[in-house]
């Protein structure tokens, strides 16, 4: 299936992808790493392009690649079309920050507060990015690999 | 009039929230304004945890996600490693799988069908579909020896192998669920009252399913189909031959007749996969120390509550580097606000129901 | 007559006591420990946000409105009731023209959707 | 022939029952059938006509009718000291009244037939004028002031009706408003009057009201006179005399039928005809009839020199209306009945023909109303014009048309009673009615057309009523003419019976000024040898004042917001200057009384519920000092 | 001692008075309409008292407590949903901030 | 105990009850308290009924004072709330003293003029049970107030949803 | 008076040992009075042990399972042991409670449906009180039990208690006109409030024959007015938690359940009064069996339907009341009229 976007990409939109500077990867699932800038017209175009149609927001998640700085990766699905794709967005450890995607998937909405919950990556543009599993007045994000825990007393 | 709108609490501690959610109501008069789910209550920190755990210890913590469908959370879990690893399963084991999920999403729906109704005060409904849960908990309690959280699939395979007369006490429960569902619809589906609360109430577009990232019964009851089963058939489930209903106004009627075709749909699959299981191993080959190789994976499972998915990232080490769940309820969850606007206090317990969400994959 | 209508005021007065009674008992035989958390008002374990004593649309005074109405009509739909039998036909007309007066408000508060719920 | 005539006497109430049983048929049967319900109105009402003829003859057949009316009631309703009758009062006069009441009604109704025809609310229009015509005979047999109030209110309800009959109208809404509420001034007046009656005289009955007058006017002369006063109010309202005339021309927003019925027959005159059913009271306190008599004449002079600049048709008319409305009154005034009911019988003729005959031109005009614009009618419109001719020649008082011998009987009386003011003052307004009829006349019928209309003569069943009516008006005023033995004024009087005779000077003069009016008239509007404009311009500030009616609207207005927010202002500086003024200046004690006499009216429930039971306290207190403790409980309580 | 009318009466006077006494003296609106109910009341136990002390063979004062009833009902209903217009135009219902009848 | 002297201490008793609970109702600080002594007073009113042989206009004193008209209130006291119920039923300061003194001053003069008084008294009670005797009544010879009755009600009802609705229309 | 009727001899005797005590006929009947107030006292308490495991055992049954089945033969003393767990229950007071409103609220609930027993006719001669105006007075006095919903809801300083008593009321006030319109036709039948007289008058034809959509309507809205499924938005435990009841514990909780009981058994019993021919019945069991009999067939159907359908909806709850209920029932008094006039003219 995977393949299958991959073609089609390459047919209509590689050029414009290449043009955006975007890799594309091709390891078992098609995958897009973005740069944090180019993020939401690369999500736009594969919303709402013909060919790709991504119409549904699987997943975001992030990952602390330590001093690599943090990756914030996207899970895409056309259901009208039966395809699929991720995409990466990797930023600096020091500014942990991507634009949100909520404009074009309302439901990315408690995705993305609780990967800013867990993982203290900021979404620019987000409506309401504040805590959402944890307290608000807790201190640090769990996930990030520095996190350390404090013994209960 | 200006009347002052003010804020219920429901939740945490409330008889009908699925556990212990809490829904900020801001009401005028009995009208909702806006329902506002505070979530985190049951949070445990499993993603973090589970960085410090092996495999095999992390499995557990896959049964305590959505503990009313523990097998089709252990299954997705147990299939993104052996994808990152590259184990074949064997085919006993692959149809065994099948036939636990399948019935385990069936004892989630009898969950869900009966705390519904029963929430919508039809309490012999609710004592009907517990006690018809209890088979099929009796089926896995032959099986595992356990009858909420199983630990009955792993890495390569399933544990062990059925028990004697387990198929055939399967058959036997698969018999008589026709006449639940049977005695299901007469109660239910047929009942004036339970129509007139729920048709038409807190109805949502096919479009703004998608676009909010529903899943499950909750997407397709708007007319959505889109079956992780179907879209991209995991394990052997493109063996099967079964229909995904769907519904077509959206509305909660249509999200509890989904739950109601796929429960059908689901002893249809068991049946089959029940005729077809050949004999064999139940257990490949699995290094006693799981260190799948460094990359990343993303696999999701259709489950009771919708689309399961996990997003590993494994660094070479016996432990995995991150461990992500995409929580279909948790997803789903954020549609209660949007539905319950407008509709009135009574509503509000019907909708949560519909969506169907359970707390301890909600918080994780 | 005076009679049984004191008949009337024993029950009255019993049934009062019985619950009193009841609840001397329980709070004679019921243990006795008081934490704050108890006396908290039940909030689903939250504490109560805002004022207690919520304010109503007026949807449900005008049920009781149209109630009230209703309720002194049967004031006098009781004795006609009682005097049927011998009152004939005259009567007969004269409760149901004044029924028909007070269809016409139940006429018009349906129009004006006062028994759809907001 | 006799039977009919008893028959007629004897059930006059059915006079103003059949309309009333138009009305009632029309509104519960035939809302949907016009040629029915104008049938049915036409021929009840016809029916009427005809008793009513009978009674006429009734009354001729038996003289003493006329000095002891006979009068046939029923108990309408009675309570503790006071018992209130509902019944017929028949003498000559109410037997002229019923006559041309009827007969107007009639030819209205069949005119309204073709006049009316293709409007939508044609059945309701019928049903109105039946109603109209119904209470205006209900009050012309009032036996008591009572029952005439009751029909007075109808009457002024049907006007309201009638005058807003266009309502989706913003201007025939407004005008029924404000008839409405005018003439509700008026009746406030007249209401309290008839309480002070009831409360004084012990009762309401014309006839034995009559009987005790004179004693009564001995006992308490400043009470009756005022009670005059206040009974005239009602008049002053209802026929438009000054300053309630206001609501009179705009009551032309009516369909013209309705203005022809109103200003000639039914509505005003009734003002007219309650001075004269109450023409002894007049007569024994002096003072109220003079300042009838003043204000009849002030009137008729007033609402005159405000029809001289008009433009439009109907309110000329309407004007006019106002000023021969004085002629009467003021008829009244000084003393003579007989002239003032002549002068009513012969205007409702020639009045209802020329409103008929505007509303003809009107209606071929299509409601253009101003008579510069219209131009040579009589080339189209033969019979119109005609009929407004005579109707002109009439009113303006030229033998021997019927205007002529009615308006001189009245000249007659004035100069006669000693009035010699006031017949100056009539005979100038005798010159200026004839000059602006006929500059009405000359204007819209005669002269150059006007080339955007194209006017047609009307329908036949709009003609025929005002043939009738022609025909009434030159020949209707010869039965009161002074060769007549027996004539009018015998019928309809008051007090002993005088031969009108006939003096030459008046009728020579008032013919001379009516003649040289005309002769004015044509000068400047039918030969056009002095420009209007010109004159105009000279006359300025009084052309001026007469075009905007003196400013009486205006004043209206003026008052209305000045009493509104003014009044508030005054009792604040009252409250501000004086009460805290004197307040401060006195000691602490009455600083506290000053206040709470402010609660007084400060709008709140409490303060007001406070004072009632005050005064309770106080009234049973009082009366407990006066020793008439629960009489009634005594005497054995609530009876089984 | 027997019970008579006037003890009956005494009882009508001062449920009266009271009634009055709340409707005078209270700033809620709606505590002024149930003194107005209290004195209503009191009117109908002087009907019925002089019902059975005067004319005990007819039930005409019985009959008129019955329309007093309706007609406190009809009061209470229309006064209340008066108070509640007003509530909602004022956001007040206390009678001393509503001067409508002054102009 | 003689049946007379049941029947003082019945009546002593029931107007004790009315008139300390009507005191209650206008005197509490608390609105609610206040309807509810309310509602006290409406019923026992009821007893006072039923000790002058009233017994089915006690009933319906029950029916509508005690089942209709407090609810009416209590809806009327919840839609027009003020903050905190305690202080709700405050007293109006301005006409307090004058209040008092003019309600003090009227049962003085009804008491005096009830002690002039004298009264035409029948002893006797109707066999006729006065639920029929008010049916007959009513059907007959108090038949136009019976009929007015129902257009007062109309009347009342469509004005008061009229105001009550008000702003909520749209 | 017929000798084999147990109630009737032990009521004679007792006449007979208080004539010989007490002075005068009078405070003979008033202690008649008391001794048939502490039988319905006794009726009360017992009925509500017995129907609380009739309750549980008949959901048992809808529900196929057992119910109750620990203590006791067929669990039979479960309810006592609930009572004894009540009893000593701490009976504590939440702070922010209106005291004297919150305490009255179980006791003002209480007083009506045991006034209501007054009333009751158990057999022939065997009513407690036997007033002229009965049915008219079951109608009044349970109309007063809006006010308890009111106070428990007022008093409990709690949202949901709020909720639920303004519910409560604008419910059971609803549904108090089909109940009393649907009396009326039998009324109309009987010309006679006195419970003795129509049960008297259904000698030959049980009302229900006559009048079967006023015994629908009277079962609907006596549901309503008992707050029982599916009518019981009052406690709508999914939503408003157990609505005026929340803050109470306890005994004071469980008299709001004997108060429902008590009401559950009036409201039955004066549907087999009104409807079912009260005592009438063949003669080999004596009247108030019979009574007693029908009484338990209404409260079975009660549970019945209590164990059978969902819970509406509050605006559903009022739309079937004033869009439905209430025109019907008042047809019902139309069509009645016209059939006794038919009745009548065919010579009947």
């Amino acid at each position: 299936m995977s393949e299958n976007l991959f073609a089609k990409l390459t047919e209509h939109q590689l050029s414009d992808l290449a043009g955006l500077g975007c890799q594309l990867d091709g390891e078992g699932a098609c995958l897009l790493t973005v740069p944090a800038e180019r993020l939401l017209a690369v999500m736009k175009m594969l919303r709402d392009d013909v060919a790709s149609s991504m119409n549904y927001l699987g997943d975001i998640t992030a990952v602390d690649r330590g001093e690599a700085g943090f990756e914030i990766i996207y899970q895409l699905f056309s259901v009208t079309r039966g395809v699929k794709a991720t995409v990466k967005v990797k930023v600096p450890k020091d500014k942990p920050e991507v634009p949100s995607v909520v404009s074009l998937w309302p439901g990315a909405d408690w995705m993305e507060r609780e990967a800013y919950d867990l993982m203290g990556v900021t979404f620019a543009g987000h409506p309401e990015l504040k805590r959402i599993l944890l307290d608000e007045d807790f201190a640090g994000h769990p996930l990030r690999k520095d996190f350390r825990m404090q013994p209960r007393e | 009039m200006r009347t002052q709108t003010y804020e219920l609490n429901m939740g945490p501690q409330h008889p009908s929230t699925h556990g212990v959610l809490r829904v900020i109501l801001e009401l005028d008069g009995e009208t909702v304004i806006r329902a506002k789910p505070v979530v985190g209550y049951l949070h445990r920190g499993i993603e973090k945890i589970c960085e410090s755990k092996s495999y095999p210890q992390v499995l557990p913590y896959a049964d305590r996600l959505d503990y009313l469908h523990s097998m089709g959370n252990a299954l997705g879990l147990c299939q993104t490693v052996e994808k990152l690893m590259g184990v074949e399963v064997p085919e006993r084991a692959e149809y065994i799988r099948v036939i636990m999920a399948e019935l385990s999403r069936i004892a989630s729906h009898q969950i869900f069908l009966g705390s519904l109704v029963g929430e919508c005060g039809a309490l012999t409904g609710f004592v009907f579909a517990i006690r018809d849960r209890e088979r099929i908990l009796d089926l896995f309690d032959m099986a595992c020896g356990a009858r909420m959280t199983f630990h009955y699939i792993r890495y390569g395979g399933v544990v062990q192998d059925l028990p004697e007369g387990w198929v055939e006490a399967c058959r036997k429960f698969l018999d008589d669920f026709d006449g639940m569902m049977e005695t299901y619809r007469n109660l239910l589906v047929g009942n004036e009252i339970l129509q007139a609360r729920l048709k038409g109430i807190a109805v949502l577009s096919a479009e703004r399913a998608l676009a909010m990232s529903a899943s499950g019964g909750v997407l397709r009851a708007s007319g959505v189909n889109y079956d992780v089963r179907k879209a991209e058939p995991y394990g052997i489930y493109n063996r099967f031959d079964f229909d995904v209903p769907l519904g077509t106004v959206g509305d909660s009627w249509d999200r509890m007749m989904v739950r109601l075709g796929e429960m059908e749909q689901a002893a249809r699959i068991v049946r089959q996969a029940l005729d077809q299981m050949p004999e064999g191993p139940v257990m490949a080959k699995v290094p006693k120390l799981i260190k799948p190789p460094p990359g990343e994976i993303y696999h999701h499972v259709e489950n009771s509550k919708g689309d399961l998915g996990y997003y590993l990232v494994s660094d070479g080490s016996p432990k995995p580097y991150r461990l992500h769940v995409r929580r279909p309820a948790f997803v789903n969850l954020q549609l209660l606000d949007e539905l319950c606007r407008g509709y009135l206090l009574a509503d509000v317990v019907p909708i949560l129901g519909t969506l169907d969400p359970v707390l301890g994959e909600v918080d994780c | 007559m005076l009679k049984e209508y004191f008949g009337v005021l024993l029950f009255a007065g019993v049934a009062a006591i019985i619950p009193l009674a009841v609840f001397a008992v329980s709070y004679l035989l019921s243990t006795k420990k008081d934490t704050p958390e108890k006396g908290l008002a039940y909030e689903c374990g939250m504490d109560t946000r805002g004022e207690t004593w919520v304010q109503f649309k007026s949807g449900y005074f005008l049920y009781a409105l149209i109630f009230v109405v209703f309720d002194v009509e049967t004031v006098f739909l009781y004795p006609w009731a009682v005097k049927f039998g011998q009152l004939g036909l005259f009567a007969f007309v004269e409760m149901l023209i004044f029924i028909a007066i007070l269809l016409i408000g139940y006429w018009y508060a349906w129009k004006e959707q006062v028994f759809r719920w907001k | 022939m006799t039977d009919f005539v008893n028959f007629a006497l004897y059930h006059a109430w059915l006079i103003p029952a059949l309309p009333f049983l138009a009305f009632v048929l029309i509104v519960f049967g035939l809302r949907r059938h016009e040629k029915a319900a104008a049938a049915t109105a036409i021929s009840l009402t016809g029916i009427s006509f005809l008793l009513a003829l009978g009674v006429a003859g009734a009354v001729f057949s038996r003289p003493e009718l006329v000095e002891k009316p006979l009068v046939y009631s029923a108990r309408w309703f009675s309570m503790a000291g006071l018992s209130v009758e509902m019944g017929c009062l028949i003498d000559g006069t109410s037997a002229m009244m019923l006559f041309v009441v009827t007969l107007i009604s009639t030819l209205v109704m069949i005119y309204s037939t073709g006049y009316m025809h293709g409007d939508e609310g044609f059945t309701r229009f019928f049903a109105y004028l039946s109603l109209f015509a119904a209470s205006m005979l209900g009050l012309v047999i009032a036996t008591n002031f009572l029952q005439l109030f009751v029909f007075w209110e109808l009457v002024g309800l049907c006007s309201y009706l009638l005058i807003g009959y266009y309502y989706y109208k913003v201007s025939a809404r407004e005008a029924a408003k404000k008839a409405f509420m005018t003439t509700r001034v008026g009746d406030f007046g007249l209401l309290v009057g008839i309480v002070l009656i009831q409360t004084f005289l012990g009762t309401m009955d014309f006839v034995e009201l009559s009987g005790k007058l004179p004693a009564f006017a001995k006992e308490a002369p400043v009470l009756l006179t005022t009670i005059g006063f206040l009974v005239f109010i009602g008049p002053i309202g209802k026929s438009g005399q000054f300053p309630l005339h206001v609501w009179l021309p705009d009551a032309m927003e009516g369909p013209s039928p309705v203005s022809a019925l109103i200003h000639a027959a039914t509505m005003v005159v009734a003002g007219v005809y309650l001075v004269a059913r109450a023409f002894t009271m007049f007569s024994v306190a002096p003072e109220a009839q003079h300042f009838v008599a003043y204000l009849g004449g002030f009137t008729a002079f007033f609402a005159a020199s405000i029809a001289l600049t008009q433009r439009e048709m109907k309110r000329i008319l309407a004007y006019s209306t106002i000023s021969q409305l004085g002629y009467m009154i003021m008829a009244l005034g000084v003393g003579s009945l007989t002239a003032s009911m002549f002068h009513l019988m012969t205007h409702a003729y020639f009045k209802a023909l020329m409103f008929l005959a505007a509303g003809s031109a009107l209606h071929a005009l299509h409601g253009k109303a101003d008579i510069f614009e219209m131009g040579g009618l009589y080339r189209k419109m033969p019979w119109t014009a005609a009929f407004m001719v005579i109707g002109a020649i009439a009113i303006a008082g030229i033998p021997p048309f019927a205007g002529f011998w009615s308006k001189d009987e009245i000249l007659v009386m004035t100069k006669l009673h000693g009035f010699t003011g006031l017949y100056y003052l009539a005979s100038v307004t005798a010159f200026m009615t004839a000059f602006y009829m006929f500059r009405m006349v000359f204007t819209a019928f005669f002269g150059k057309e006007n080339p955007e209309n194209h006017p047609h003569e009307s329908p036949v069943s709009m003609l025929v009523p005002m043939g009738v009516l022609a025909v009434l008006s030159v020949v209707g005023g010869l039965v009161g003419a002074p060769f007549v033995a027996k004539g009018f004024g015998y019928w309809v009087r008051y007090g002993a019976y005088h031969h009108p005779e006939f003096h030459a000077d008046v009728a020579g003069i008032s013919v001379l000024l009516a003649l040289l009016g005309i002769a004015l008239a044509w000068t400047i509007y039918g030969a056009k040898k002095v420009a209007a404009k010109d004159l105009a311009a000279k006359a300025g500030f009084l052309y001026t004042l007469s075009y905007n009616k003196y400013y009486i609207d205006e004043l209206f207005q003026w008052i209305n917001r000045v009493f509104a927010d003014g009044t508030g202002k005054i009792l604040y500086w009252v409250d501000l200057y004086i009460v805290d003024g004197i307040v401060n200046g006195l000691a602490r004690l009455t600083a506290f009384a000053g206040e709470r006499f402010r609660y007084v009216q400060n709008g709140q429930v409490q303060h007001y519920a406070l004072v009632f039971f005050a005064s309770v306290v106080f009234i049973i207190l009082l009366s407990g000092l006066l020793g008439v403790t629960t009489a009634g409980v005594q005497s054995g309580g609530v009876a089984g | 001692m027997t019970i008579g009318l006037e003890h009956y009466l005494a009882v009508g006077a001062m449920l009266f008075c009271i009634g009055l006494y709340g409707v005078l003296t209270k700033r809620n609106a709606v505590a002024v309409l149930m003194g107005i109910e209290l004195m209503l009341n009191s009117v109908n136990i002087n009907l019925v008292a002089f019902n059975r002390f005067v004319a005990p063979a007819d039930f005409v004062g019985q009959l008129f407590a019955v329309f007093v009833i309706v007609v406190a009902a009809a009061e209470v209903a229309v006064g209340l949903a008066l108070v509640i217009s007003i509530y909602r135009l004022r956001d007040s219902i206390h009678v001393d901030d509503l001067n409508l009848l002054k102009w | 105990m003689s049946n007379e002297a049941v029947y003082g201490i019945m009546f002593y008793l029931v107007s004790a009850v009315v008139l300390l609970s009507a005191v209650a109702a206008v005197t509490l600080r608390n609105l609610i308290h206040a309807a509810l002594f309310l509602a006290i007073s409406f019923v026992s009113v009821a007893g006072i009924y039923v000790l002058l042989h009233a017994d089915f206009l006690a009933a319906v004193q029950v029916l509508i004072y005690g089942g209709a008209i407090p609810v009416l209130i209590a809806f009327g006291v919840m839609l027009t709330r003020t903050p905190g119920a305690a202080g709700s039923n405050p007293v109006n300061t301005k006409t307090y003293i004058w209040g008092l003194g003019i309600t003090g001053a009227l049962f003085a003069v009804i008491m005096l003029s009830l002690l002039k008084s004298k009264f035409a008294m029948q002893g006797l009670i109707s066999k006729e049970p006065s639920i029929e005797g008010l049916a007959r009544l009513m059907l007959g010879d108090f038949l136009i107030p019976f009929e007015f009755a129902a257009i007062l009600l109309l009347a009342a009802m469509i004005g008061a949803i009229i105001l009550a609705r008000g702003g909520e229309a749209k | 008076m017929p000798n084999d009727d147990i109630l009737l001899r032990i009521g004679a005797s007792l006449r007979e040992l208080f004539a010989g005590v007490l002075p005068g006929p009078d405070a003979v009947d008033v202690a008649m009075y008391f001794v048939a107030l502490i039988a319905c006292v006794a009726l009360i308490f017992t009925n509500a042990v017995i129907l609380i495991l009739a309750e549980r055992k008949v959901a048992g049954f809808m529900q196929s399972r057992l119910g109750p089945h620990r203590l006791g033969p067929y669990g039979m003393f479960q309810t006592v042991a609930d009572v004894i767990k009540l009893l000593t229950k701490e009976d504590y007071r939440p702070q922010g409670v209106d005291k004297w409103v919150w305490a009255m609220a179980p006791v003002v609930l209480f007083v009506p449906p045991v006034m209501v027993y007054a009333v009751l006719p158990f057999g022939k001669n065997l009513v407690p009180v036997d007033l002229n105006i009965g049915i008219f007075y079951f109608v009044a006095v349970s109309s007063v039990a809006t006010i308890a919903f009111l106070m428990a809801g007022w008093g409990s300083n709690n949202k949901y208690s709020v909720i639920g008593g303004m519910r409560a009321v604008a419910q059971m006030v609803s549904y108090e006109i089909p109940l009393v319109f649907s009396i009326l036709g039998v009324v109309m039948l009987t010309g006679s409030l006195q419970t003795s007289v129509i049960v008297e008058k259904q000698s030959g034809i049980w009302f229900i024959l006559l009048q079967p959509v006023a015994f629908v309507i009277y079962l609907i809205a006596a549901a309503a007015e008992t707050n029982r499924m599916p009518f019981d938005l009052v406690e709508g435990e999914s939503e408003i938690i157990a609505g005026p009841f929340t803050e109470y514990s306890g005994m004071r909780w469980a008299m709001f359940f004997l108060a429902e009981y008590a009401s559950l058994f009036a409201v039955s019993a004066i549907a087999s009064t009104l409807f079912l021919g009260g005592w009438h019945g063949p003669s080999f069991l004596p009247g108030w069996v019979w009574f007693l009999g029908k009484t338990y067939v209404m409260i079975f159907v009660f549970m019945w339907v209590r164990w059978t359908f969902p819970r509406l909806r509050v605006d559903q709850l009022m739309a079937l009341c004033w869009k439905y209920l209430i025109p019907v029932s008042l047809a019902n008094i139309l069509i009645t009229g016209i059939g006794i006039f038919a009745y009548r003219a065919m010579g009947g």
